[in-house]
């Protein structure tokens, strides 16, 4: 009861000072939109730059973490509650990447001091934009099948191969990737490398996706040198971090920002705009309203989950069970709330471009097209239902 | 809080597994001259406490709340223990204490907190739950009342000692002004009952009321204003039926799962089919996020039942999905014994199915989910 | 043109014969249903015996058999297409059963010339009933791993085991069996036996079901002696027989009577009696009517499909294929109109006994109950689903 | 007739082969000056006789009939061949065909037929399928008329030599009495047309019209009693578009089986997973059944397309949810190469949701499907 009363004093401050110190030009929904879309990237400008620099004064870019690496030094229920609160006040977070929900948490976890002092600090300062390197060609859904070799030379790994699906590699500083140190063995044969994207022999090819963009890339590694210094854990640790970092890819509470573009009212807003209502005042089709309100009942419930997962006493196994299930619900619910929309908006959810549609249903196609990767990257639904299966419910293998 | 949570939710797990489980509902079952559940069982419940969770210490309960009767139910539910605690200890129980009106609260509160009073509630007057329609008549004279009409399907309506019946003292049946709750004695002249036996095996009755007699001190709530009390009594009732529910599919999960490690067919256990450990996964994930919902629900009615109706809805409605989706794969992963009266899928697809009826089918709830929200 | 032309004119006599020798007390729904209900039994009375010696006279028990058997000597589409149109005029097969459904086509395939002349004929005059000895208790979907043994001792087999949901057993007068008669071999150590149900040793237990009857049961075969002139085909032949004769138990169209009880009128009928119309003379419900409208496209697509599987040129692997693929429709699409009705009827459909219900309610959801063996039996869908995968989309196995 | 859609079949199937199949749409796409399809290759088809298949032999068509129109459209889109048909060659072909009035028939049926002319259908006036609100006016004096108002996303509208559009002579915009059918030359003074691009790369077109002269022989149909010929037409087109979304789902479903073979996870090919192998059995067993009811309501067109409604909302619903849940299944089941803009999975997955939208939803026919059945 009293640490619930401390969590809503935080929230609170959080609003009061979001309030106070949040750029009024960033307040437009349109630059948040431009944000999470470029959240890669880190923008630039003079507003951007002061909000960041402010949010880092406060020790909020990572309040999770050791104030020693320039984090806030909360625990897992009030840096929950930060974040969380940030979004709730209208804000983000402007460093948030794969550095403060991936890399950080497993450096914090599994690196050397010398690893977390050189790292952790330009995470929180939002210097450096980390790309995770997993994914190649043969090996999808199946990552432990991964084939980029690091061979050891010394002090040094040569790293050759290719990774494939890299969000945002275009635009990153350096590279968590899974290598291949021991052909002979599957799991126990990778290790877990960091590497600098700025490394001779890196070459980097964007992939035009179905949506239009390029948020993925092919990233090749031709005898590429690292400094064994880079290693993260021990030679072969790899799959077991790996295991670890992908159950903080995929907790959705671990990442309080707006999963997608396009028109993010409630449904039934959107709905009774372009349906309209009866003489009853009930949405105009029935039919759709009953799936509608199935959705936002879907949504509610993984809203609360979540709320759960970040809760006190969340920390257990029973936390780490329900990732996976929040993984493929949120998929599910975030791909029916687009089939929804879709069927909401008629042609108006078709466009690809022209005057005939405004910008924010043009960007409402492009999530319906985008999101389609929601259960298929970090862990397909089909490989969670896998570990639902096996990890949690323990039913046989064989 | 939690604490006390864990502590009943333990307690009524020992002490339902000591009663042989879903035992309790087939001895129930197999003797016709019971009226749904066995009252030598249920006045050890009540000796235990549990009719009085949801009512004041001052009238002999234990104030647990709604989260604590979502506790008990839940457990109960698990094994389909049949016990007259949702018309009773939560809907007749909730009705009087929001009453406001201490005649019916003394007379009637602790004899349904100590389980020596069986109330039960009497809203429909046809198969499908529609308490938009309230027609049977309570014509008023000054003071007093004269009610004519039937009530159809009341849950433990043949062992009730008192029925919260909702009625009309005014205007059309579809008005919204006009209803007004009573607490009618099963004694009352006029009054008569038959039995309805359902698939579930628990008890329901079909009420027919003849010119009875009542006065102002038999009303629950406010004359002609009492809509209001009606959907937050329904709420009450609802939530308390999901809570059930989502013990009801916990347990038809769980034991689906000891089949499927258990159950060899073409040389393995069926649970290392793949197609069959997504659809379990699928039930999991869906048993999690109801569950969610349905303590969402509960702690709703427990800080301000005024405004839980939508919250109440989302339970119901997610509650009604569940129980149909897992008691159709306890039954499909079962495959023939599953059709045998004598293994238990059979039970809990019965009361799954009697359950997603009972107060509002899950589509009902979403369509009040989406008229709450105002589309 | 003209084959299509011959059907209709063979469609229009049935009707007309139907209609002046069809008794008029059977043409009553319930006694229909009755029939339908105790069809293992064959029902006695005048007009039972009068219909069954007309019908067995114009040889339409078994149209598509050879006449020497008493069949009707019709090919394919005009044997479908009379017992479809019996079904039409109102009428039914008063023979009809797992002896011209199953057992006899197979004979007509693998049986010796004996066997047909011996067991044909009392089939097509409705004489005798068989019943279907194939699963065990431990040989559910898995079927080939029964365990029923056969031992050979001179000129007879003697047989021990357990047969399990042997549907109407304790009517049965004999039953098609499939026993081991070689352990060492899975599927090639299975033989097809025919069994008289009287011989001593034979013991049969009727199973409660959910639905309150007991059409299954339970047989024990306890050293009971079978003349080897009862093995139909080869010795270990019994695996490709029964996979044949599996799909003449799937194939829908061998069956062209009313696959279940209880309120058997279209859908928006019964919703319209339940619920009623608003003022517009929609149905009150719109989203049940959406869900409506979808189980009854869906019953059309499965008629059109078996049409279609009983028309010209439809003996081929296309015919075949669909079996599977109808069989798992007709389950599926029975059940989901089922699940609709309970919903429709609200508590009417939910009875268990009662003056408070009418017979057709009480029924409807004895046939829920009853129904949910849909997916389960002569092949659960998940069995089905595999052959498609296999056999019929030769996806691979490993 | 069998053998000689087997043999349409064939050849149509061969031409798509040899044509490059789904590259001719992406060389159209990659070209934003063409309108949605390349009228050369549409002059090669036509060459073949394929926009006169449902054109009487006297003006210059082969008259196969909407079987025959179906089995072309199926196996153009199996490969999302782009090709101004379902508006030309059979909305705007059936409408002059069933007018009754020859001189609309003998302007532009033998144009239609032979390729040179390409009409366009032009009803709707919002983004969802509304027909039964018809609000563009042809405000009559005498036998003229003068048409204003507009129409929206006219599929194949910037190509149009002529349109079929419904409009208002009579009535509120939603009143059954009072809808007349024109035949619109595009070079009509007052006719102006803006293209729009949707995701499947075809070509659409606002129309706006302001006070368009028009005569008596501009009339298809009957003046003011349009409405049956107009839901007739629309029938037409929205077969020939299910047929369209049935040869989708069947290369869609056929692509991501070949997939299933190739594609090696975990030591095997994916498609030896059970969980797979069954989404594929569900599939193939709901392409079955929608080819049934897609090949019944060309049937009923073409033997009594009056009477054909029910039977086109049945298919044209199946198919809808059918191209839905294949294309999903596609994208799925190939992973993270089907995000990519160099796969097709895209392409499929974007053609099916603009064929969805077309002339009504699935939900909009189930709708239909329940109106025309009485309920």
């Amino acid at each position: 009861m009293s640490a619930d009363r401390e969590l809503d004093g935080l929230r609170a401050s959080v609003r009061e000072w979001v309030e106070a110190n949040f750029p009024a030009s960033l307040r437009d929904a349109r630059e948040q939109e431009r944000f999470f879309q470029s959240m890669p990237m880190y923008p630039t400008g003079a507003d951007w730059d002061l909000w960041k620099a402010r949010l880092i004064e406060k020790r909020w870019t990572a309040p999770g973490w050791p104030a020693e690496f320039g984090g806030g030094g909360y625990g897992p229920s009030a840096s929950g509650a930060i974040a969380m609160a940030l979004v709730q006040a209208g804000a983000f977070n402007p460093v948030a990447g794969n550095g403060t929900t991936m890399l950080g948490p497993t450096l914090l976890e599994f690196g050397t001091r010398d690893q977390q002092e050189r790292h952790l600090p330009p995470i929180v300062r939002g210097e450096i934009v980390w790309c995770q390197g997993f994914s190649e060609p043969n090996a999808g859904s199946d990552l432990a099948s991964l084939s980029t070799r690091a061979v050891e030379d010394g002090g040094d790994f040569i790293v050759s191969g290719q990774k494939m699906w890299t969000s945002d590699a275009h635009h990153a500083h350096w590279c968590f990737c899974l290598v291949r140190t021991d052909p002979s063995r599957k799991h126990a044969g990778i290790s877990f490398l960091l590497i600098d994207m700025a490394s001779p022999g890196i070459a980097v090819r964007p992939i035009r996706t179905i949506a239009g963009n390029s948020h993925f890339c092919e990233v090749f590694f031709n005898d590429v040198r690292v400094s064994k210094e880079n290693l993260v854990g021990k030679l072969g640790d790899g799959w077991m971090i790996a295991k670890r970092l992908l159950q903080f890819e995929r907790d959705p509470t671990l990442r309080p920002r707006r999963q997608f573009v396009g028109d993010a009212r409630p449904l039934d807003q959107i709905a009774r705009d372009y349906i309209g209502c009866s003489e009853d005042g009930r949405l105009a089709d029935a039919a759709l309203r009953d799936r509608i309100a199935r959705n936002m009942i879907d949504a509610e419930a993984l809203r609360l989950l979540q709320t759960r997962m970040t809760g006190d006493g969340a920390t257990g196994a029973g936390a780490t069970d329900a990732i996976s299930v929040a993984k493929n619900a949120r998929a599910a619910i975030q791909q029916e709330r687009e089939e929804l929309l879709l069927e909401i908006m008629g042609y108006r959810g078709l466009g690809e471009a022209g005057a005939e549609f405004d910008d924010v249903e043009l960007e409402t196609t492009r999530a319906f097209l985008w999101n389609k990767a929601m259960t298929i990257f970090s862990g397909s639904t089909e490989i969670q239902n896998n570990i639902i299966a096996k990890r949690i419910l323990h039913l046989p293998t064989a | 809080m939690h604490e006390e949570l864990a502590i009943l939710r333990d307690s009524v797990a020992a002490w339902v597994d000591s009663g042989g489980g879903v035992r309790m509902l087939r001895a129930v079952r197999d003797r016709r001259d019971l009226p749904g559940f066995d009252p030598a069982i249920f006045a050890v419940m009540a000796e235990l406490g549990w009719a009085g969770v949801l009512v004041a210490e001052e009238f002999g309960g234990s104030g647990l709340g709604f989260r604590g009767m979502g506790v008990l139910l839940e457990e109960l539910g698990r094994h389909l223990v049949p016990a007259p605690l949702i018309g009773s200890a939560v809907a007749a129980a909730s009705a009087l204490d929001w009453s406001g009106r201490p005649p019916v609260k003394h007379r009637w509160l602790p004899g349904i907190a100590e389980g020596s009073a069986i109330a039960a509630l009497a809203v429909d007057e046809g198969a499908r739950h529609t308490p938009e329609r309230i027609a049977l008549r309570a014509e008023r004279t000054g003071s007093r009342f004269a009610v004519s009409g039937t009530k159809v399907f009341v849950l433990d309506g043949m062992a009730a000692d008192v029925f919260v019946v909702a009625a009309r003292t005014d205007g059309s049946p579809d008005a919204l002004f006009g209803v007004t709750l009573f607490a009618i004695p099963a004694s009352a002249a006029g009054l008569g009952r038959a039995p309805i036996r359902l698939i579930d095996s628990r008890g329901y009755a079909t009420l027919s009321l003849e010119n009875v007699r009542l006065t102002e001190d038999d009303v629950v709530g406010e004359v002609d204003g009492g809509r209001a009390l009606l959907d937050q009594v329904l709420d009450a009732a609802r939530a308390a039926v999901a809570a059930e529910m989502l013990g009801l599919a916990v347990q038809a999960f769980d034991a689906t799962l000891d089949y499927l490690r258990v159950r060899v067919q073409f040389g393995k256990p069926i649970g290392a089919f793949q197609a069959l450990q997504h659809r379990a996964a699928t039930m999991f994930g869906r048993i999690l996020l109801t569950r969610c919902l349905v303590e969402d629900a509960l702690d709703a009615l427990d800080s301000d039942p005024a405004t839980a109706g939508a919250r109440v809805s989302a339970a119901k409605s997610a509650a009604g999905d569940l129980v149909n989706l897992v008691t159709r794969e306890m039954v499909q992963l079962h495959g023939g014994i599953a059709m045998t009266e004598e293994h238990d899928a059979g039970l809990y697809l019965k009361r799954a199915r009697v359950l997603e009826a009972t107060l509002g089918s899950a589509a009902y709830h979403r369509e009040r989910f989406a008229a709450l929200c105002g589309f």
